[in-house]
């Protein structure tokens, strides 16, 4: 079954397409891989599935749902949870709140008068503990290095308990341990069923973890399939590496 | 003492501005200038019923929350479309239509003739005229607004709340309609300034339009940036500096024809080497 | 939880405190203490010293302090110096800030002020309940004076001067059709209300009727409208502000209707403009001869204009109150309100009414020629 | 009669004043990307100049202008120099420096008012000698006429600074982005202090010919700063036609809306402008 469809998804910007007709399926319960230059479309791909960007045709399937006009506040509700390319955190607030916010009421009446239960609390210490966090929740987001921010924003995602994480990058500009907690992270996801879309440069990276691999260029898509298939490809190699 | 209880009562009324106002600037990174014409609001709504209809103080106060409410909903449903500079450029745009309306519906507000003999509440028997009694009801009233706000950014929405400051977009795909979270606590805001405009109005006994300029809202920002955003006791603090200043100022004895100008010269000031020294304000948590 | 309790906790104890220091305190205020006979004596002035209002409040500061220094020179009131306190308004709610500080900090004898009425609204009833005298000096809404018992004005309201427009206007000149652009603030609208009331009762015909906002410069295009109305005399209550830039453009734009204006013309920027020539000025017969306009320069050089005289004479007529009854309060409005004081500047006589207004008011009518008022001769 | 063809002169002549404080507006929003608040009363300094050396010190007229627009794009070099280039070598955000530049001009308001009191004056006591034009039923005076000839040799001027010079390229690829002017070796901070001096001065030019055709005084600058800001910003803010198109464009519906309402509500009438556009197209008609 496919967790993730896309059927001829369009967009451009001022006459360039970014996305260009472009339609894919991933299994549910795999790593996928989206690989391709620098302004090949990934992140504006990523972006138009999590509604940070209008889609001008076609359809996302989500779990066999089909949307056209995703707008960003119903990206959960699909069972989506996304990471930014540049780590997008809530700077002036501390590490606990950065992920005990994703966790309440949507509602506004329901957050006015919501007390958190042991719940929360709990599940928060769990993934802050995951990504080895836990030590530095009471300081602010701002105060963190860069790796730790990453963490960070990975573990927001994993709080969330999605069934598909669109994660944009998430091993660029680790050092080997940070990139250990985080490799764990993504084979753990998988390990539990859930389905991961990243983008990533990282060949070695790509063929340790991807099961599956999508080349775009252009805003097209050049290639598909499992990943030592498709990065033993001639065409994709020149495609990759001539950027 | 009198003199005291005035400034005191004075106070009391700039700092519920301020705290409503914080709310809004300071927790949810909205930069509002719109204030001062929900405060005209809920006063001119106090001083009309109050002067041209038999109803009491306290019904007036709920009918000003309601009309404000009213209000700040279809301006904040404006407003949330902007963002930063922007929003602020919006809403000023929104006092000065509000300030309009006060100078030019004579039939209802008395245009610039303002409306005067505006009288004071009395309740159980306590009669409110009396100054000092009056300053206990504002001071009660500022100590429920304060705890609402309290309560409100200490709840998940307050914490939402600040995520929205931080980084909108980011909380959006967290599966928050931002757009609801920043028209609630913009409503909030409106309506405990109306509070403080129903005060103020019945204090005072006399309004006009000049009492709600955009310049009143500047200076309602200025109290909140100077005592420090996202810190609700700050606000508190500015307002009782802000207020006590200029009046600290007439007895320090400047040469009097300059003494005016002199204040007008230390404001700017202020907010000058606050931004260049200290963005957040004295006992601020957050730099806008 | 416990944070917020800390707080209750906190306005409770305030609360307390505030409520034991004021008892405390009421009952020492309660005690009589008798002013050393050397002391000098306290006199208000209210006033906008900063804001849109402010050449006026500088013009009403030299004023008042011309009369302080004569008085002093003098030897002062019964050997007691009169010492001046300056509060700045903003011509808003403040006056009732600088009210207050005045009558209780200060516990001035008596107050001269406020010049706006949108700052004597909230102040005056503070002074009242006080019983400290005041004289309001350019504060013209009609109803101020009548707060109460303790409140005089040496100014004429501004019923006076908008009637006594609208009847010039038709009986006078004997033009039926008017057109009316005035200064939307305090002091227009009432002029404006009363001038139009009258005018319509007389008979006439008001073709043109609209506001400009106080800081406008640009009036270019309510002229043209009230151009294309076809009045034979535009009424046009305004600031100076607006009357520098108004009666230029009157001029450009070709309005040839006679040009009626308010007292707040009387000022030096629009007495000196060319523009400016055969305006003629509705106001309440204020004299501010030149010979006193220089010897205020020499105590102030800031702003003079028509509140100077009136803030002088509300000084002098305190002193000579003072002189005669004494710092208590109560007898000072006593002998306000039956004094007849023949000295004054602005006016030829001061006499109170019941309501506190000038009993006598004049008004004339002058018409600008060659930087100066002239009567005007029909 | 027919009012119209003077209602569109009169449209003409606001709409040339509104872009004098436009364009220099502009310039500045382009390169440094925030709303300089402190412009209108930079408009004020030109006219006090002026006032100064050719009313109180009798010089010449024509040398007082010219040192009058000096000392405008020096007091905004100053500005730019002591307050917001400490700021933004501390990357503070936008908002600090709008809160700082209103605290830059309510000081050097309040330091006008001191040294010049408030009088309202205006800077030529001979304009009844000064020539009148006709045109098409519609009469426009020769300040104005020069008003409107600043206006288009200013916008040509600055479009061949912008365009055909190096510093205007330098200008230019610091508008659209900083960083990458950086990189290649821009002073950004020099350039910037620069034009701050340019746009200051064509301020203070919009401040003295104001001064001719009507008058000053210190509170003058707010109500040209708010014009001029919302005509940028109708217009495409940091895009130099765009702030005379707005301006042009601001002028028509305000004369137009205060032909066919009231004069009283002017001011209300431009926000509501400005928020029409701010909603419908933010970045104004020239920008995309």
């Amino acid at each position: 079954m496919n967790a993730l469809e896309i059927k001829k998804l369009v967009k451009h910007f001022d006459g360039v397409y970014a996305v260009d007709n472009l339609s894919l399926a991933i299994e549910k319960g795999k790593i996928a891989a989206v690989i391709g230059p620098n302004g090949s479309g990934k992140t504006t791909l990523i972006n138009l599935i999590s509604g940070i960007v209008p889609i001008d045709s076609g359809v996302v399937i989500i779990n066999g749902v089909g949307a056209r006009a995703i707008k960003p506040y119903n990206v959960p509700a699909y069972g989506i949870t996304r990471t930014f390319q540049e780590v997008r955190l809530f700077n002036q607030m501390t590490v606990i709140d950065n992920i005990l916010v994703v966790l309440t009421e949507r509602n506004v009446f329901g957050a006015l008068f919501e007390k958190h239960s042991a719940h929360h609390l709990k599940r928060v210490e769990e993934v802050l503990i995951k990504v080895g966090l836990w030590e530095k929740r009471s300081a602010l987001a701002q105060s963190l290095s860069y790796g730790q921010r990453k963490l960070l924003e990975i573990g927001r995602a994993l709080a969330m308990d999605s069934e598909v994480f669109l994660l944009d990058e998430p091993f660029a500009g680790l050092f080997p341990e940070m990139l250990k907690i985080m490799v764990a992270a993504v084979k753990d996801l998988r390990a539990s069923g859930k389905t991961v879309v990243l983008i990533e440069h990282n060949m070695d990276l790509i063929r340790e973890l991807a099961d599956h691999v999508v080349v775009l260029d252009s805003g097209k898509l050049l290639a598909e399939g499992k990943s030592e298939e498709v990065l033993s490809r001639p065409e994709v190699m020149e495609a990759y590496l001539g950027e | 003492m009198e003199y005291l209880i005035h400034l005191a009562i004075l106070f009391t009324v700039y700092a519920m501005l301020g705290v409503s106002l914080n709310l809004v600037v300071g927790y949810t990174g909205l930069l509002s200038l719109t204030h001062a014409a929900f405060y005209g609001i809920g006063s001119y709504t106090t001083a009309i019923l109050l002067t041209q209809s038999g109803v009491d103080f306290f019904p007036s106060v709920v009918l000003g929350i309601i009309l404000t409410l009213i209000a700040s909903f279809l301006i904040g449903l404006v407003l949330s479309k902007f963002r930063d500079d922007y929003y602020a450029l919006g809403s000023f745009g929104f006092n000065a239509i509000a300030f309009a309306v006060f100078l030019n519906w004579q039939n209802l507000t008395r245009g610039p003739l303002g409306i005067p003999g505006i009288s004071k509440p009395e309740l159980f028997g306590i009669d409110f005229s009396n100054n000092f009694n009056f300053l206990m009801l504002v001071l009660a009233f500022l100590g429920l607004v304060y705890l609402a706000s309290r309560f409100i950014v200490n709840s998940s929405f307050g914490r939402v709340l600040k995520s929205i400051r931080e980084d909108e977009e980011a909380i959006q795909v967290f599966g928050y309609n931002t757009l609801y979270f920043k028209l609630a606590v913009f409503m909030i805001g409106a309506g405990m300034a109306a509070i403080a405009g129903s005060f103020f109005a019945s204090y005072i006994t006399f309004i006009d339009p000049s009492g709600f300029t955009l310049m009143e809202s500047v200076f309602i920002l200025v109290i909140i940036i100077l005592g420090g955003l996202a810190n609700l006791r700050g606000s508190v603090l500015g307002a009782l500096f802000l207020i006590l200043l200029p009046e600290i100022l007439r007895f320090v004895g400047f040469p009097s024809s300059v003494a005016a100008q002199m204040r007008q010269l230390v404001y700017g000031l202020i907010l000058i080497l606050l931004m260049l020294y200290r963005p957040q304000g004295l006992l601020g948590e957050y730099k806008i | 939880m416990t944070k917020n309790s800390k707080i209750v906790l906190g306005i409770i104890v305030l609360v307390i405190v505030i409520w034991g220091g004021y008892t405390m305190l009421r009952q020492k205020a309660g005690a009589p203490t008798a002013p050393a006979t050397t002391e000098p004596i306290k006199i208000g002035l209210v006033a906008p010293m900063t804001g849109e209002g402010a050449s006026y409040g500088e013009a009403a500061f030299g004023g008042a302090m011309l009369a302080v220094k004569e008085i002093n020179d003098a030897g002062g009131i019964n050997g007691r110096k009169v010492e001046l306190i300056v509060e700045d308004d903003r011509c808003s709610s403040a006056g009732a800030n600088a009210i207050n500080k005045l009558v209780n900090v200060d516990k001035v004898t008596a107050i001269v002020g406020p010049v706006c009425s949108s700052s004597a609204g909230p102040g005056v009833p503070i002074a009242q309940s006080a019983g400290t005298p005041v004289i309001l000096i350019g504060a013209s809404a009609p109803d101020l004076t009548k707060v109460g018992d303790y409140i005089f004005r040496n100014y004429p309201s501004d019923a006076l001067q908008g009637k006594f427009a609208a009847d010039f206007v038709y009986n006078t000149l004997g033009k039926r059709k008017t057109a009316v652009i005035f200064v939307k603030n305090d002091w227009g609208q009432g002029i404006r209300n009363v001038f139009i009331e009258r005018y319509k009762q007389l008979g006439g015909e008001i073709v043109y009727d609209e506001g400009v906002l106080q800081d406008a410069t640009d009036l270019r295009t309510q002229i043209t409208k009230a151009k294309a109305a076809n009045p034979e005399v535009l009424y046009f209550p305004v600031y100076p502000q607006n009357g520098v830039a108004g009666l230029k453009q009157i001029k450009q734009l070709g309005l040839t209707a006679t040009v009626v204006g308010g007292d707040a013309f009387i000022e030096e920027s629009i007495l000196k403009l060319p523009e400016a020539e055969g305006v003629l000025i509705m106001e309440g017969k204020t004299n501010n001869p030149d010979d006193f306009q220089a010897k205020v320069k020499q105590v102030s050089n800031k702003s003079i204009n028509i509140i100077t005289p009136y803030a002088y004479d509300a000084v002098k007529i305190f002193a000579k109150v003072i002189e005669k009854v004494g710092t208590d309060q109560k007898a000072i409005r006593d002998e306000l309100a039956r004094t007849v004081y023949r000295y004054s500047i602005a006016v030829p006589v001061v006499e109170f009414d019941a309501n506190g207004d000038l009993k006598v008011a004049e008004v004339a009518v002058k018409v600008i020629q060659g930087g100066k008022t002239v009567e005007y001769i029909r | 009669m027919d009012i119209l063809p003077q209602l569109i002169v009169n449209i003409i002549i606001a709409g040339a004043i509104y872009a004098l404080v436009a364009l220099g507006f502009n310039l500045i929003y382009g390169a440094t990307k925030f709303f300089n608040l402190a412009h209108g009363v930079i408009a004020a300094v030109g006219g006090y100049a002026v006032f100064y050396f050719a009313k109180t010190l009798g010089w010449n007229v024509y040398l007082a202008v010219i040192i009058g627009v000096l000392l405008a794009g020096i007091a905004g070099y100053g500005l730019d120099k002591f307050v917001y280039l400490p700021l933004r070598k501390r990357k503070a955000s936008n908002m600090v420096l709008l809160v700082a530049s209103l605290g830059a001009f309510t000081a050097i308001q309040a330091v006008i008012a001191i040294l010049f009191t408030s009088q309202f004056k205006t800077l030529s006591y001979s304009v009844g000698t000064q020539r009148i034009f006709e045109i098409f039923d519609g009469v426009i005076t020769q300040t104005q006429l020069i008003i409107l000839m600043s206006v288009a040799l200013i916008t040509a001027g600055l479009i061949l600074l912008l365009y055909k010079t190096r510093f205007g390229k330098a200008v230019r690829a610091m508008s659209d982005d900083e960083e990458v002017a950086k990189i290649v070796g821009i002073n950004t901070n020099r350039i910037i202090g620069r034009i701050f001096f340019i746009g200051s001065a064509i301020a203070g030019l919009a401040g003295i010919l104001v001064g001719f055709d009507t008058g000053i005084e210190p509170t003058m600058g707010l109500g040209l700063l708010l014009k001029g800001v919302i005509a940028s910003i109708i217009g495409g803010v940091g895009n130099i036609y765009g702030g005379v198109m707005g301006a042009f464009l601001l002028g028509f519906v305000e004369n137009f809306g205060i032909w066919k309402i009231s004069g009283e509500w002017k001011d209300a009438i431009a926000f509501a402008l400005l928020i029409v556009f701010l909603l419908f197209r933010p970045k104004g008609i020239m920008n995309k």
